[in-house]
């Protein structure tokens, strides 16, 4: 699991490896997110999940070996 | 189609010459180019410098995403999409587009496009550094599913 | 209001470096700009070169104008706006706009609008000259009177 | 009187020097050019014209001195 600018700060982390014990949707997962690093939890629903380097939905199911990155509100430019 | 397309997502400074001299093409018979320069006053708020931070491979691989769709519906002869990671000083540009056509509308409502797409959907964070020494992460914009895996 | 304005119309090549150099200002979020290019190829006419007459003066006093006008409706920090004339050959620019503003939205506008009006408006002929020898004058677009002198 | 681009090439003329016996119209003029330079007249209803290097319209008095350029339809870009 990726962290990126204010959730790498808030969390202190830029990587977390997470084994699962069986498919899980993302949405799943970012709850359990929450529920471990609470700095998170206001972020909560504004959260984009990419799997793979591509963005999908709180539904879509994540195997052990995917890459999931955690993405706040996106402000290039 | 890959190479009418130049994407770049790195810590170089980002010229308006180099992007120009990609698009240029006999084909075209206009050029458009965006350059976003980082402000040092907003308000009466000085900024020091911006820092970019993003991830990436998949910044790269989503402004690919977004050139390529934009050359399909605008038929662009090219497209160079960059954006700058890392601090930008005031006065230097941190994202650069430039797109040429056939024709001068299809060259303005791509690059409009393009620079809109790239601050909604791109994985690209901005931090504000004030005179004071303060940082403030920018708030920003939720990318949108677009018909993608679900 | 005078230096945030360049305006030329001459023989000399125009370069969007230089454009980009006089709009770049500190007080600049975004800077648009518009480059106009001699296409080689129109669907299957292939033009050697065009050649550009204006009326010079008058030229360079309608594009003060309408660079004024842009500055002040669209709040722009600077204004770039050139045209060449005589021989300009394929790939090489004709029209060249520059706008610097704070915020993108007006750089966009104010470019797409003065790029119009510099088409429309400017006492500037072009004329096509074709790989078999043959030339054109291309037909264009009566100047509109705003409200000046009758 | 100035010429430019087509319409120097059809009259063959740059400039035109005219010296009005009194003050007269756009109009009134850009007629009379026609009348001896009957090349013009297809142009005729798609002039514009500038006096002193500003568009004026065909009503519009033009004052001995004054420099009349005559502006076939703008094709710069």
């Amino acid at each position: 699991i990726r962290f990126f600018a204010i959730l790498r700060e808030l969390t202190g982390m830029r990587t977390l490896a997470m084994s699962l014990d069986k498919p899980e949707e993302v949405g799943v997962i970012l709850d359990r997110l929450v529920a471990h690093h609470p700095a998170i939890g206001p972020y909560r629903t504004a959260l984009r999940a990419a799997v793979n380097q591509e963005y999908v939905d709180e539904a879509f199911t994540v195997f052990n070996g995917d890459e999931l990155a955690v993405i706040t509100p996106v402000s290039g430019g | 189609m890959e190479e009418r397309i130049h994407v770049d997502c790195g810590p170089a400074a980002l010229a308006v010459v180099d992007a120009v001299a990609f698009v240029a093409d006999e084909r075209a018979g206009g050029i458009a180019v965006f350059a976003g320069t980082t402000r040092r006053y907003t308000d009466d708020l000085e900024t020091v410098e911006l820092k970019y931070e993003a991830f990436e491979q998949m910044a790269v691989s989503e402004m690919r995403k977004l050139a390529v769709a934009a050359v399909e519906e605008y038929s662009l002869v090219k497209a160079y999409v960059a954006h700058r990671v890392g601090r930008v000083a005031f006065g230097e540009t941190s994202v650069l587009i430039a797109v040429s056509s056939a024709h001068r509308d299809e060259a303005f409502k791509a690059c409009r496009v393009l620079i809109d797409q790239v601050k909604t959907q791109v994985p690209i964070w901005k931090k504000e550094v004030y005179a004071d020494g303060s940082e403030e992460w920018v708030k920003g914009s939720v990318p949108v599913l677009r018909g993608r895996k679900s």
